[in-house]
């Protein structure tokens, strides 16, 4: 099973990388730029299993190590559909 | 003064922060490696400057999770002095023991230099030996030290004195163009509500010894001993 | 000949010539993963073909050497039972391509020869070349290289204490990025390669094997063509992290009884470390790939045997010791395994899947690597400038302010922020001074180190610019009151089959050689780097020399900071010599003629004479002379301590003469008591000249307008962050 | 118009966060993970125009930018499509 996860910066949280991007995309001439955000994006090969249980052990991981809940937020799909 | 460093693989400034505890106590502290689930009865905890787990995915989020940190958590919780320095003060965010987080420096860039910090609170283990509003310098080394919080924690932390140190001028003025990493408050180091835990970002282990350049650092371990002891 | 079979028709890189010899060797056409391993063994990176006879006849003994060029690094005595092991290595290619991973890995894959050794690094030192500021790659490589090193070396735990940084068009399409480690062993517990000994277990640790940088040896010695993006592919991406657990299990073992002999995997990966310790042990070696910890399904033998993935090594361990060696590899994560043997027929035998993948004789592998002479031509001398053809800044104040924000004066405070310079907490003199300056831990004493090497000079005169790189070097050691000890080199040039260039390689080595004689301090390690072309035009000649120097007793060194109402005194001779000067080149475009002379003696005399004023605590504060000359170096030292001078003319030589000649072999140094310095010089016979005092927020030259040190430092630190903040 | 844009390191790159993730989740009692990669989420928001014009604006972003070529690969979706 695959499962992607996204990790982005909650609402409001500063997002100095996104602002570098946003500034480097315009000095490079792109116009019509109005905001960046980056995230992180993660792919995991899980081994094949019950589906309920893979997302119930995601949503863990996410909660447990792969965002820090206190700025972050997660979004996980498994095998292409997103998960609740 | 008994105390333990714990090493995570990936730790760099074990040994530095060693030598500057055993300068001022006399004795030698424990290196206690990450997959203990044990630590030793000792006086106060030390997580050292570094890398662990490379800072891969976030800093300290890996090394939080390490098998030692569970006992480390109790024991900080028992009201054992916890010290965080640097990418230890990244672990101590990312365990809770700590509120907010450490993110990427405003800069985007590394930055090691020397910084100037204010004492803002002496009523601690770590700081008592400073008076309150002396300048300090002292350097820094981090890829990720912006410290963020939302606004009700910053309050909180003003209000309880949880504020240990701020970035500023030679002069003690708390300046944007003084602070190294764009940490919200211009905040350098900071206390749990019960200060016996300190995160800082500055290495005061690496302004202990008069090769250094400078030994402003050297008070907080010899306050540590000091406190202990009594 | 056995030329029956049909010939490849990619012999990898290797001519015609070289492949019969492969044939007579192997008696028969050798299989591609055979081809492959020749390919890299013979290619220019691994096997110094062009310039093995002139490396040999550099000077590489002295009583303090323990260990000269051919191992992983040098080793050198210093004293209470104590090493210093370092090297310099270029990694131009890759860094070129991936800015960041070219760089980073280049800073791994030093430090591994350095811990290979069985020393703890302690300094890392970079030496880098760009392109012109107006080129439009340059920005985007200086910030990707700078950030590289960084993220290695600070993951990693050891400090980056000094380096230089040129720009010139000349590199524009070809950046240098040389990398050097120095490290401390205990002098009796040194790690050589040479697996000596038959029947004992091959071990590999570190990194699993993947497909990276598949050739990079062979692309290390290719000139770039325009096709330089099809060479991508090869670019390997560093794991710091992973080198430090390395690091330091390998340090642990090596504190037991264990290892007979190790090799990190460098360029050319599995092969070149294999190859390498069964020729010195004079054993053969059998592997079996498919124990080889590998990332990735499906790897042939030649991959495997290529693959320049980072982070590993292998080493020969005495049998039965591989129970312990595993259990300190498995507390440290690494991957291992043993996956071979030493035997005692000579050869080199890869078995895969139950058959013989590949089966080379050892010693005609490495013996029968091919040696050119090629053809060269001397650098034809330049006309000497004299002052009288230079013309006069008319105002003295903005000249000086331009000269030090010109891109090789610059200050380099945006690069060095970005390295942690203090890990380790013995760094005792930070980056911006003449050297590093390192404690040996534990101990009151101290290591200078520094890198050199002025390229303009070495192309107007191949001979005394090699000559200039060795004295610059010794000097910053010698101005931090370190008696240097030892050196080691990297000889960046371009494609050496066109005799001019490798007249300049020739020349280069010529003058490197006399100096290094001259000034006692002999080669010990080193790395080649040629084919630095694009498109047929070649970089500037840089032979980057790295140099170490011991301070016996921390409490007497010196910085270039000022101290306030000291006189300062010139040591050494001043003719004005403006040819090839930075002055001629900011303020008059067009050719700059011949560099200025290196007299070794005289550099000899003023430098002992310099560390004998500094160990008797005479002097307060001494940097050299170098770019720029006398007035920058006035400058740089103001700057460093906030604190002004005032600066008499003299009245025999013109003022840009006087102020901005780059006459070699001078100090500048202050002192309180200056009558005694000035009579001790005439008692030893080195010139010697009070020329100013210190004190005060500005620079004065006497007669001229006041230049404020808030101007001086503005320019000289505003150029580099501002130019690195343009997108 | 929103932009997403995952970058990803090729095939056959080492990925030295995936492998300490993947790690670090083993050593959080994850079973089953057979594999972590990790690679950069960036959401843009553009100013509306011809979406053939972004397209091509948002290739050259990444050509240019926001992928390093020489090791990663990356995918454009716009407006919840992916770009080809
Ligand atoms: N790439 C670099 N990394 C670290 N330090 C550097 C680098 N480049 C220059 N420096 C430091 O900046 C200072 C000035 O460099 P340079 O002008 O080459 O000195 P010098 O003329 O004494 O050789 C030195 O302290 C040097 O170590
Ligand atoms: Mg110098």
């Amino acid at each position: 099973m695959q499962a992607r996860i996204h990790v982005t910066l909650k609402n409001g949280v500063l997002d100095p990388q996104g602002k570098a991007i946003h500034h480097a995309l315009a000095g490079l001439g792109f116009a019509g730029v109005e905001d960046v955000r980056q995230g992180k994006y993660l792919e995991l090969e899980l081994a094949d299993q019950d589906r309920a249980a893979a997302e119930q052990q995601l949503r863990q991981m996410c909660e447990q190590l792969l965002a820090n809940t206190v700025i972050e937020s997660y979004a996980i799909e498994l095998d292409g559909e997103a998960v609740a | 003064m008994t105390a333990a460093i714990i090493v995570f693989p990936g730790s760099n400034c074990d040994r530095d922060t060693a030598v500057a505890l055993e300068a001022a106590s006399g004795r030698a502290p424990r290196l206690i490696w990450h997959r203990e689930t044990a630590l030793p009865k000792v006086d106060l905890i030390v997580i050292p400057g570094g890398f662990a787990y490379g800072d891969y995915l976030r800093a300290g989020a890996i090394a939080a999770h390490s098998p030692i940190m569970r006992e480390v958590v109790a024991r900080a919780h028992a009201g054992v002095p916890t010290l965080g320095i640097c990418n230890g003060f990244q672990v101590l965010t990312e365990t809770g023991l700590l509120p907010g987080v450490l993110t990427r420096n405003a800069s985007l860039r590394f930055v090691c230099r020397d910084v100037h910090l204010r004492v803002e609170q002496t009523d601690s283990v770590f700081t008592c030996k400073y008076r309150p509003d002396q300048v300090l310098r002292i350097p820094v080394a981090h890829m990720d030290g912006n410290y963020i919080a939302d606004d009700t924690t910053l309050q909180e932390l003003e209000d309880h004195g949880q504020i240990a140190l701020r970035y500023c001028d030679a002069d003690g003025a708390a300046t944007a163009e003084a602070n190294p990493n764009g940490a919200q408050r211009n905040i350098a180091g900071l206390f749990n509500r019960r200060r016996n835990v300190l995160g800082l970002m500055p290495h005061p282990e690496r302004a202990a010894d008069p090769h250094h350049g400078g030994t402003d650092g050297r008070a907080l371990f010899a306050g540590l001993v000091e406190m202990i002891a009594a | 000949m056995s030329n029956a079979a049909p010939r490849p028709n990619d012999l990898m890189g290797l001519s015609e010539p070289e492949y019969d010899t492969i044939l007579e060797i192997m008696g028969r056409p050798p299989n591609l993963t055979e081809l492959g391993i020749f390919s890299v063994m013979w290619s220019e990176h691994c096997s110094y073909k062009s310039s093995r006879r002139w490396l040999k006849t550099l000077p590489t003994e002295g009583p303090q050497v323990i260990c000269g060029p051919g191992e992983n690094a040098g080793v050198v005595d210093i004293g209470d039972g104590e090493a210093v092991i370092f090297k310099i290595e270029s990694h131009n290619h890759p860094s070129f391509i991936e800015p960041y991973q070219g760089a980073a890995t280049g800073v791994g894959g030093i430090m591994r020869d350095v811990f290979t050794m069985g020393a703890r690094p302690v300094a890392n030192l970079n030496a880098l070349r760009f392109g012109s500021p107006d080129h439009p790659k340059t920005r985007h490589l200086v910030r990707g290289v700078v950030a590289g090193i960084g993220g290695y070396g600070n993951c990693i735990g050891v400090p980056t204490v000094a380096g230089e940084v040129n720009f010139d068009p000349a590199y524009n399409g070809n950046i240098l990025v040389n990398a050097m480690t120095v490290g401390i062993a205990p002098a009796d517990r040194i790690f050589y390669s040479a697996a000596a000994g038959v029947g004992l277990p091959v071990v590999y640790v570190g990194s699993k094997t993947g497909r990276d940088g598949i050739h990079g040896a062979t692309m290390a010695s290719a000139e770039f063509g325009g096709d330089a993006a099809e060479k991508r592919p090869t670019v390997q991406v560093g794991d710091p992290f992973t080198e430090k657990l390395l690091l330091e299990a390998c340090l642990e073992l090596m504190a037991t009884d264990a290892i007979v002999a190790i090799q990190d995997m460098g360029a050319a990966g599995l092969t070149s470390s294999s190859v390498e310790m069964a020729s010195k042990g004079n054993v053969g070696i059998e592997l079996d790939l498919d124990r080889v910890p590998l990332r990735e399904t499906g790897m042939t033998p030649y991959e495997i045997m290529l693959s320049e993935s980072q982070e590993r090594m292998l080493m020969v361990l005495k049998p039965g010791h591989e129970p312990a060696a595993m259990a300190i590899f498995e507390k440290w994560e690494l991957d291992c395994a043993v996956i071979g043997e030493t035997v005692d027929h000579g050869r080199l035998i890869l078995r895969t899947a139950g058959s013989i993948a590949a089966d080379i004789p050892v010693p005609p592998l490495v013996a029968a690597a091919p040696e050119y002479d090629r053809p060269w031509t001397a650098t034809p001398p330049r006309p000497v400038l004299t002052a009288a053809e230079v013309p006069q800044q008319p105002d003295l104040g903005p000249a000086l302010c331009r000269l030090m924000a010109c891109p090789d004066l610059a200050s380099r405070r945006w690069i060095w922020e970005q390295y942690d310079h203090m890990v380790m907490a013995d760094t005792v003199q930070r980056p911006g001074g003449d050297a590093g300056v390192v404690r040996v831990h534990g101990s009151e004493k101290g290591l200078a180190v520094t890198t050199d090497c002025t390229p303009r000079y070495v192309h107007a005169n191949p001979i005394e610019g090699g000559r200039q790189a060795v004295a610059e070097a010794w000097r910053n050691l010698t101005a931090v009151g370190a008696t240097p000890l030892a050196i080691t080199n990297n000889l960046n040039f371009g494609n050496p089959e066109r005799p001019e260039i490798m007249g300049q390689l020739v020349g280069a080595i010529q003058g490197i050689s006399e100096a290094c004689l001259a000034l006692d301090c002999p080669v010990v390690s080193g790395n080649v780097s040629l084919y630095n072309e694009t498109e047929g035009s070649a970089i500037l000649p840089t032979p980057v020399i790295g140099a170490v120097g011991l301070l016996p007793d921390l409490a007497v060194t010196t910085s270039l900071a000022f101290a306030a109402n000291q006189a300062i005194v010139l040591i050494g001779k001043t003719a004005g010599w403006l040819g090839c000067s930075l002055y001629v080149r900011e303020s008059c475009p067009g050719e700059t003629m011949a560099p200025p002379p290196v007299d070794l003696a005289a550099e000899r005399r003023n430098g002992d004479f310099v560390r004998g004023l500094i160990a008797d605590r005479q002097v307060t504060a001494c940097h050299d002379l170098a770019d720029g000359g006398l007035l920058v170096a006035v400058a740089e030292m103001a700057l460093a301590a906030d604190i002004g001078a005032t600066i008499t003319l003299p009245g025999d030589l013109p003022a840009h003469a006087w102020l901005f000649g780059e006459d070699q072999a001078r100090y500048l140094v202050t002192t309180a008591n200056p009558a005694d310095l000035l009579a001790a010089a005439i008692q030893a016979g080195i010139p010697a000249r009070r020329i100013g005092h210190t004190g005060g927020a500005s620079l004065t030259v006497s007669g001229t307008a006041p230049i404020s040190l808030a101007d001086l430092s503005a320019a000289h630190e505003g150029w580099l962050p501002a130019y690195m903040a343009t997108a």
